[in-house]
């Protein structure tokens, strides 16, 4: 019971702020409700006893990317958004539209069903979780845990590369 | 309890919001982090299953959705620099000398 | 039931027909000169032409089998095999393919004067696939060359051709290719059918359901009728002839377009019998409408060469009427008729050639009176045309007769219709003659108009010949044909259980 | 539990190959700092040679099969196959790069080893046996593939190609993502042979694994380019560097087919009543979408761009075919192996040849550039002549084998309807690649040049056009080679 | 054997000779030529005498045509009626071309005329050599084609070029009966020979019956109908006679010879030919009789008043094969060869005199030009005076006894003889009137000629009068081969007889009275013919006038021939062909055929066009775009599950 209103606490901050973020007409209010978002969403793996993901979460995605986020909006000038549009002139449909996804992929989702579950937190104890996760990552996802480095290097490569001043 | 099908409704719900964010908004920042919204719909999705599923699976999964969205920002933002160097344009609906 | 009979000669005929010229073509990449690419380009196509007199002299006429026959197997995954033989059927389009060839190069040697090299490698290119097309016993090969001939094929029209190129080159290019692609299909359809085999002679054995042959006939039909070219599928011709070079036009009248009527022959009865008897009363309908309308619209035309053109559309409405008389005497007529066709009009093409070179002017009415200034031309063309409106004594007539005859015992109204299409036929070509050689020169360029040069004479007289020789003993021709045409008729038949309706004219004639 | 390095060494076994290319990736990357701007080339040789060295490791690796890594990592015929593909069009992509970087001044040691990143995550999309393997694989392709596209650095088109791609990108990997979250919610695995197995219980009729199969297919389709989701070629395809042009247009396609065979024909295969009918759709709109729309192009490399989503059409046929009926799976996907293959090399070829009209000061992109050239440079029109047929489907060119096995295993399939179309489409699309024979043969150059030349991209084309002629005339022996690799999907 | 071969292949080597050297040869072409028709004439001779001791030859060379259960040999057949036409065409062949060296002296042409008259002659023989219908067709058509080389001869001038064509084309349309006959004959009998189909029509049996357009006939009758069509076509009946007066653009000689003594007997000679089958169908017959009485009288008609001299012969040539016809029509088959052979030397006569007349006024042909030449050129004169008399059928004269024996058969035979008889009188009165009307026009009178061509009048040169004077021996004696009232019938028919069937002979009909009293009118009529024409053209020239301006309507339709030229023109020529060829073209093939394949090319065009402003290059469209696929496949579950 109480699990599930805290759920809905959740469930609700998250929707407002994201529904915010895409509102906003200044980007940097727009960060600011993702920090919020993503907050939440960290609670939401809390409550589902991901606990080392709700670290990550806030660590890098709000505390990095959200940054860098952050830096180049301010970096290029953003004021110029205050005057115009901020949507492209069909949005009332493509809003529609939307409304017609979330309707036929929760339909679809009600419809179906899922391997029966229980809800009932791990056996390990909370924290021997990331014990657990670190083996898998090491042993059986080692190669995928290897490429994940590399894509972080070439995203390095890629953003230097391009971004660097031009010589000459 | 929360009943499984509660996390799957609000990561869709929340899915829907980035796509409907990518579609509409002009600024290329938001577009992107409608995306982000769209990874973390699928986040929550992981998650929700791992812990339903005792499968830790969709945990490391995350992780490396975490990590792959964190290189993309990278490199998109070195690319949206660029291109306000070049031509000044902030919103998507300029990038398009290329058409037809 | 056919067989193919392994090559019994020391050395691979067939495959050397196929592949001289394309090695000919091999080796003019290699040449700069334009000269020596001409000679070069002639002494291979007199090679080929020389390759053919043992093909004639060691066929065995009395046999309906494939003979020379080679098989090497090629991609063994979809059972294809590097399959070739001729028989009575195929034989004497080798031999005529490879003449045609030869004049063509003649005709083109000052006719060419930009990229000559390219040229002839096209020309012995397309030789290559030509003959391969005649020769293949497996489907994908047979298809393989068919498509092939497109390349070399549109080149010629559109690189060396006449003004409007491009426009005539892409149509007959597309034109060509929608049908065969739907062919394409339909040979996939029939691999499957027979169970996994392309092998020509397996798949005259086998028979197919009935509402199969429907399907795949038409499809079949769809590329051959537009190669023939039927009416209504023929309007890319005249553009194709009109902008096309000289040797372009030869082979497309004298050899290209036989490739439909001989695909009917080789694959569409002895595949589809049944279907065959299905649309041979649209087929026979569509053929006479095409002797009448061609006719009709050779009178229309004011171009030398759209006026044979469209005279090309009526001869071959004679041949497919013929090949589906599916009687001997309609059956042997239309192969003879593809062949003097390809013989009259490939001369008839030659002659514009030639006398376009001086003039550079297709218009008939810039023509007249020339007669009195280019004697032996005006004899040759006389000749030539004599021979297209089937006089007796020329070849023309022995095709025309044996098919009107054939088709008589089939259906009388449509050899009624189609001799009316002769009466025409003289109309028109004589009144072609008339404008272009008689009456008094009107054009002052024509006034010092040279005469045909020994080159050109050379290159006409064989042609001229044939005339003659076909005309005057045409059972040379006949006696190849009997045994595989008896055979083709006789399987037909034996597929269908339709006995051959040989003298039952008379009903017909009273229509029912 | 300590490992030793020999134990290390022989684990690493299967994947070789993946481990040669990033090394010499990131050894470019080290090497770029020695090497100054003129003798770039060099690091173009070199990671010309790691490609080599890599292929030779596939090759010997062939023997060897089975799933390593706790089945994240599958080694089989079928990877093997597709890999030397990537290796293929990687190789060519390097060797039409190298001048051509010079003319557009971005001659960069990044350059390559982007190139050879991209080709890692190419491999492991073929050879990924495990979902989170596959995803990571797509994106290290796709990532760097971003920054290929944006890589001339102060052309804005280019950037615009990059960001456009970009987007668009990470958007259909979030619609995959969330179709593979689904995936794992039913199957409780990630790996492709549990969901197999999983499906092979479960009930089919549940909305869940088809939103799964279909967001599957939407962000797949996006890769192979698609219609509908197609949209992003032409635009990426003109405004990226002709050379990654070149090289995307065969090995991120080729790989993206890889995935969709492995999946749908293996993963997904209980599911193939629904996905079979779908994938036939695709495959009549993208065709139709990709011939007709080449028709009215000025521009070479969107013409090209346009005819490659129409290939993607053909090749869907195959998949079609593949995925309607069990005893069809082996030539299905052998046709669609042997297609992409016959593709990447004839669609290299011609790129190659539009690489060669690029002059310093003119793009040399425009189709009517073309004009003449059949007299200004001989071996570069009859090349392209080749290659243009052989797109077209002509015997006796490759394109034409690949096409009739397409066809032959649709007609297979009782899918004679889809055939008949594709043949169709194919006659149509002669339109277009005839219209640039005819400008190369049968007009007058503009003005005089000397086409780009160099001994790489000489290469190149020899490479192409021999492959082009001589898999057209003898296709026995790559034929067997892509029905054998298909073992691996079974 | 070899003899008879030679026969048709010498005239053939004479043409090759002429055709190919004729550069060289120059005028001793002429040489070449005689030489072959004379060889040809010598060896005919012997063959006429072989046949007369009895030994008639039927022997094929080669087998020519043989598919499936259709041969046709190269074969040839000297019978009675072969032997009469190669003494008819190898004579009057030697003779014209002697003539024609003088006619033609100084003609550039020279050379290729004589090639021609030689493959002319070649070709008449092979026709009347055949022994089965497929070698007869190939004489056939192969003398067309002379013809219209030969009226086309001086090509330079459109009118004859032209008049070549029509002779051509009309043939064809006649042939278009002979073939189709031809295939029926194959279909009912299984051979073209005519032995075998003679062998078989004898002994009977053949009674298939065919509904054709709703009547019901027998096959023969269709067959007999089909082959007289072919027959029409080349001897110029009655609907296809147009061509023939055109073909007096040729030469003189080749009138004489084509048009008027060999080739337009063609038709003549093949319904005798085909007499087994003709007799067999009393339809057939009555419909050649009809054809050929209405001819006789039509053309008659047409001939008097008609003002260039060689038209009048070509009309009353036409009449006379009209006679021909009418004689074959009521069984009387060796009357018409009769008529045929003596008409081949007495036309000939006046077409060659009337040649003789041109040369002599260097070109003139309008007979209003002419006048009192019987003083001037003495010899044409007189074998013209001879000729037509025998053309007008006075006694003696050749023509008498020929066409007096038709007219008797026809007066004898059973339906509508009496009708056709008179018509035939009526064309003898004309016959004679336009003959001498033309004589008098031309020999007496004063002189109506331009001064420059008066003073030049001469009489011809010794080589064109000799053979006029051989002709007019012909003409006058010829006849005297079938007279008849003598012991046991004449002997041209007696020789004859085995080739015809029993023909109901007048004998059986009524005695020799009846028969001498019919002659006697029929001379009176003619004489009345000649007697008026004196009168109208000697006594009183300006009478013509009166009379024309009495019924002008009458002589307007005359002197026009009643306008059949211009309606088979307006019909046949600008409307069937050249209009429907005009109309056919710019609406079927360019606006419907082509118009719709550009339209479906420009079709696709246009998609192209509006696809390509779908890609506008907005990335959040093509994301749409994506999105909505997306949808669409997602609603696809409630389609497919």
């Amino acid at each position: 019971m109480l699990n599930q209103i805290v759920f809905a606490y959740f469930a609700v901050v998250i929707l407002f702020s994201a529904i915010m973020m895409i509102t906003r007409k200044n980007p940097i209010h727009s960060v600011l409700f993702m920090l919020l978002l993503f907050f939440h969403i960290a609670g939401v793996f809390v409550l589902l006893n991901a606990e080392f993901l709700a670290a990550v979460q806030l660590i890098v995605y709000a505390g990095a990317i959200l940054i860098l986020y952050l830096f180049v909006v301010m970096l290029l000038q953003v004021d110029r958004e205050v005057k115009s549009a901020r949507a492209n002139r069909f949005w009332p449909w493509l809003a529609v539209f939307g409304l017609m996804i979330a309707a036929e992929i929760s339909l679809l989702v009600l419809r179906g069903s899922f391997p029966a579950g229980n809800d009932q937190t791990m056996r390990m104890a909370a924290g021997a979780g990331v014990r657990e996760l670190g083996m898998d990552l090491y042993t059986k996802y080692l190669v995928p845990f290897e490429v994940a480095s590399v894509i972080l290097l070439v995203g390095l490569v890629g953003a230097v590369m391009l971004a660097k001043k031009t010589e000459n | 309890m929360v009943p499984l099908s509660w996390y799957v409704l609000l990561s869709a719900v929340l899915f829907t919001i980035g796509v409907v964010g990518v579609l509409t908004r002009r600024n290329v920042f938001i577009v992107l982090m409608s995306i982000e919204l769209m990874l973390n719909a699928a986040n929550i999705n992981l998650v929700a299953f791992s812990h339903y599923l005792q499968d830790l699976t969709g945990q490391i999964f995350v992780i490396f959705v975490i990590t792959v969205a964190a290189a993309e920002a990278a490199v998109a933002l070195a690319l949206i620099i660029l291109l306000a160097r070049n031509r000044g344009a902030v919103y998507v609906d300029e990038f398009n000398i290329l058409k037809g | 039931m056919l067989e193919l009979i392994p090559n019994q000669l020391g050395y691979p005929l067939l495959s050397l027909l196929i592949f001289v010229p394309a090695a000919g073509a091999v080796v003019l990449l290699a040449v700069r000169n334009a000269n020596a690419a001409r000679w070069i380009a002639l002494l291979f196509s007199l090679v080929e032409l020389g390759l053919c007199i043992p093909l004639l002299t060691n066929f065995d006429g009395s046999l309906p089998h494939m003979q020379f026959g080679e098989s090497i197997p090629w991609i063994s995954a979809w059972n294809i095999n590097y399959r070739v033989g001729v028989d009575g059927i195929s034989v004497l389009f080798v031999a005529l393919s490879a003449l045609l060839t030869t004049i063509s190069i003649m005709v083109s040697w000052t006719a060419i004067q930009d990229r000559v090299r390219e040229f002839m490698v096209a020309m012995l290119f397309l030789e290559a696939a030509m003959i391969g097309v005649f020769m293949a016993l497996d489907l994908f090969l047979f298809y393989i060359f068919w498509e092939a001939m497109l390349i070399p094929m549109y080149l010629l029209i559109g690189v060396w051709g006449g003004p409007n190129r491009l426009y005539a080159a892409v149509k007959f290019f597309l034109y060509t290719l929608v049908g065969s692609v739907l062919m394409l299909v339909a040979i996939l359809a029939v691999y499957f059918q027979a169970g996994g085999t392309f092998d020509v002679l397996a798949l005259m054995n086998h028979k197919f359901d009935h509402t199969f042959q429907l399907w795949a006939f038409a499809a079949f039909f769809a590329a051959f009728a537009v190669k023939v070219p039927m009416f209504p599928f023929h309007t890319w011709l005249p553009d194709a002839h009109v902008e096309a070079p000289t040797a372009g036009s030869i082979i497309l009248a004298g050899i290209l377009i036989k490739m439909g009527a001989y695909g009917f022959v080789r694959f569409s009865l002895p595949f589809f019998p049944n279907a065959a008897l299905f649309f041979t009363p649209a087929i026979m309908a569509l053929s006479v409408v095409a002797i009448i309308y061609g006719a009709y619209m050779a009178f229309a035309q004011s171009d030398f060469k759209k006026l044979i053109a469209y005279s090309s559309v009526s001869h071959m409405g004679f041949v497919t009427l013929g090949l589906f008389a599916l009687n001997s005497q309609g059956l042997e007529g239309g192969l003879l008729q593809m062949i003097n066709h390809g013989v009259s009009t490939g001369a008839l093409f030659l002659a514009v050639g030639v006398i376009y070179e001086r003039t550079h002017t297709r218009v008939i009415a810039d023509y007249g009176g020339i007669a009195a200034k280019v004697p032996i031309y005006a004899a040759f063309l006389m000749i030539i045309t004599l021979s297209s409106i089937g006089l007796p004594g020329t070849n023309g007539f022995i095709g025309e007769f044996t098919i009107i005859l054939g088709a008589f015992q089939m259906k009388a109204v449509y050899a009624v219709i189609a001799s009316l299409g002769i009466i025409l036929g003289a109309g028109y070509m004589l009144w072609l003659y008339q404008r272009v050689a008689f009456g008094t020169v009107t054009n002052p360029h024509n006034e010092h108009l040279a005469d045909m040069n020994l080159r050109e004479i050379a290159a006409a007289l064989p042609l001229v010949a044939l005339v003659f020789v076909i005309g005057i003993y045409p059972n040379a021709a006949f006696q190849v044909m009997h045994a595989s045409a008896d055979n083709l008729i006789k399987l037909v038949h034996a597929k269908t259980q339709v006995l051959p309706s040989a003298t039952q004219a008379i009903s017909a004639l009273a229509g029912n | 539990m300590s490992i030793t390095l020999q134990a290390f060494i022989k684990q690493l076994l299967p994947i070789y190959p993946e481990f040669v290319v990033l090394v010499m990736a990131l050894t470019v990357l080290l090497l770029d700092l020695f090497v100054d701007r003129q003798h770039k080339a060099i690091l173009g040789w070199y990671s010309f040679t790691g490609i080599a060295i890599a292929a030779y490791m596939t090759v010997k690796l062939m023997g060897v099969r089975g799933a390593f890594f706790d089945g994240t990592i599958l080694l089989d015929p079928f990877a093997s196959f597709f890999k030397l593909v990537f290796f293929l069009s990687c190789g060519l992509g390097i060797l039409v790069s190298m001048k051509y970087l010079d003319i557009e001044d971005i001659h960069r040691g990044e350059y390559y080893s982007l190139m050879l990143f991209a080709t890692s995550g190419m491999m492991l999309m073929a050879a990924a046996g495990d979902l989170i393997v596959l995803y990571l694989g797509l994106e290290l392709m796709a990532l760097s593939i971003y920054v290929l596209a944006g890589f001339m650095r102060r052309d804005s088109r280019s950037n615009e190609a990059g960001i456009k791609y970009l987007l668009l990108g990470a958007f259909s990997s979030a619609i995959m993502l969330y179709g593979m979250s689904l995936l794992y919610g039913m199957a409780g695995t990630t790996n492709l042979n549990g969901i197999l197995v999983f499906l092979r219980g479960a009930d089919l009729t549940n909305p869940v694994i088809f939103l799964a199969m279909v967001m599957l297919i939407v962000s797949f389709g996006f890769k192979v380019a698609a219609a509908p989701f197609h949209m992003w070629v032409p635009d990426v395809y003109e405004g990226a560097p002709t050379s990654v042009t070149a090289f995307m247009s065969a090995g991120p396609k080729v790989a993206g087919f890889a995935v969709l065979l492995r999946v749908f024909v293996h993963a997904l295969e209980p599911v193939q009543s629904h996905s079979s009918d779908i994938l036939a759709g695709l495959a009549v709109l993208t065709m139709a979408v990709g011939n007709v729309l080449a028709l009215s192009q000025s521009n070479i490399k969107r013409m090209l761009a346009y005819s490659s989503i129409a290939h993607a059409g053909y090749a869907l046929v195959g998949l079609a075919a593949a995925t309607a009926q069990k005893s069809v799976v082996v030539d299905g996907a052998a046709s669609v192996m042997l297609y992409v293959l016959i593709y990447a090399v004839m669609n290299m070829g011609a790129f190659a040849v539009v690489i060669m009209l690029r002059k310093a000061g003119a793009r040399g992109e425009e189709i009517s550039d073309f004009a003449g050239l059949g007299k200004t440079n001989k071996a570069a029109a009859f090349l392209m002549l080749i290659f243009l047929f052989s797109l077209t489907g002509i015997p006796p060119m490759a394109g034409f084998v690949g096409k009739f096995y397409i066809f032959k295993s649709a007609v297979q399939a009782g899918m004679v309807w889809l055939a008949v179309v594709g043949v169709i489409f194919s006659a149509i699309s002669a339109y277009f690649y005839l219209r640039v024979i005819m400008l190369m043969y049968m007009y007058d150059p503009k003005e005089e040049f000397r086409p780009l030349q160099s001994p790489a991209l000489a290469l190149a084309l020899a490479v192409a056009a021999t492959a082009v002629i001589v898999i057209g005339v003898r296709p026995a022996e790559v034929l067997e080679f892509a029905r054998a690799s298909v073992a691996g999907l079974l | 054997m070899l003899k008879y071969a030679l026969i048709p292949l010498l005239p053939f080597a004479g043409f090759l000779i002429a055709g190919i050297f004729g550069k060289y040869l120059k005028e001793r072409a002429a040489t070449v030529a005689i030489g072959g028709v004379f060889g040809a004439f010598v060896f005919s001779v012997s063959a006429f005498l072989d046949v007369l001791r009895g030994q008639v030859i039927n022997e094929n060379l080669y087998s020519w045509i043989a598919v499936g259960n259709f041969s046709v040999n190269v074969g040839f057949q000297v019978d009675q009626l072969t032997a009469v036409m190669l003494m008819v065409v190898t004579t009057l062949s030697t003779l014209i071309h002697i003539y024609s060296v003088g006619y033609m002296h100084g003609d550039k042409g020279f050379a290729r005329f004589f090639a021609y008259l030689e493959l002319f002659t070649f070709f008449m023989l092979v026709l009347v050599m055949a022994n089965n219908f497929l070698v007869m067709f190939v004489g056939w058509e192969g003398v067309g084609l002379c013809s219209y080389l030969l009226i086309g001869f001086w090509y330079e001038k459109k009118s004859a070029a032209d008049a070549g064509v029509k002779a051509f084309v009309v043939n064809r349309v006649g042939d278009f009966g002979f073939v189709l006959g031809m295939l029926l004959i194959f279909v009912t009998f299984g051979s073209l020979d005519f032995a075998e189909v003679f062998k078989a029509v004898t002994a009977g049996g053949i009674t298939q019956r065919i509904d054709l357009l709703g009547m019901n006939m027998s096959v023969v009758t269709l067959i007999c109908l089909l082959l007289f069509v072919g027959a029409t076509g080349k001897s110029a009946q009655i609907p296809l006679y147009v061509w023939l007066p055109d073909a007096m653009e040729g030469p003189t000689p080749v009138s004489a010879l084509i048009h008027a003594a060999t080739m337009v007997t063609a038709g003549v000679f093949m319904v005798a030919r085909c007499a087994p089958l003709f007799s067999l169908s009393h339809t057939a017959m009555t419909v050649v009789a009809v054809v050929g009485g209405i001819t006789a009288f039509f053309a008659a008609t047409i001939g008097l008043v008609q003002n260039d001299i060689k038209r009048v012969i070509a009309y009353s040539t036409i009449s006379q094969l009209g006679y021909m016809f009418l004689g074959l029509g009521v069984g009387a088959f060796s009357a018409g060869i009769f008529h045929l052979t003596t008409h081949a030397f007495f036309k000939g006569l006046l077409f060659l005199a009337s040649g003789s007349v041109i040369h002599a006024l260097s070109g003139e042909q309008d007979m209003r030009k002419m006048g009192s030449l019987r003083g001037r050129i003495k010899i044409t004169y007189a074998v013209f005076v001879i000729g037509s008399l025998a053309l007008a059928g006075i006694f003696p004269f050749a023509g008498f006894f020929s066409k007096d024996e038709i007219l008797w058969n026809v007066y004898n035979a059973d339906t509508l003889g009496r009708l056709l008889w008179s018509v035939g009188i009526a064309g003898a009165f004309m016959t004679a009137f336009y003959s001498f009307r033309l004589i008098y026009l031309t020999f007496f009178g004063e002189s109506r000629m331009d001064h420059e061509v008066e003073h030049h009048v001469h009489e011809s040169p010794k080589i064109m009068t000799v053979p006029l004077i051989v002709l007019a021996f012909f003409s006058i004696f010829i006849g005297f081969i079938g007279m008849p009232l003598v012991e046991h019938g004449n002997k041209f028919a007696e020789f004859l007889a085995p080739v015809f069937p029993a023909a109901s002979h007048a004998e059986e009909g009524a005695g020799h009275g009846l028969e001498i009293m019919l002659m006697v009118f029929s001379v009176l009529v003619a004489a009345a013919g000649i007697v008026y024409a004196y009168v109208m053209y000697v006594k009183d020239p300006d009478m013509p006038k009166k009379r024309a301006e009495k019924w002008p309507r009458m002589y307007d339709l005359l002197l026009n021939k009643y306008r059949i030229d211009e309606v088979y023109n307006a019909v046949f020529v600008n409307g069937l062909v050249h209009r429907l060829a005009k109309f056919l073209h710019t609406v079927g093939d360019v606006k419907i055929i082509d118009g719709f394949i550009n339209w479906a090319a420009a079709a696709i065009g246009r998609t192209s066009e509006r696809g390509k402003k779908l890609q506008t290059g907005f990335v959040q469209e093509y994301a749409f775009t994506m999105g909505l696929g997306l949808v669409v496949l997602m609603g696809l579950y409630y389609v497919l599950k």
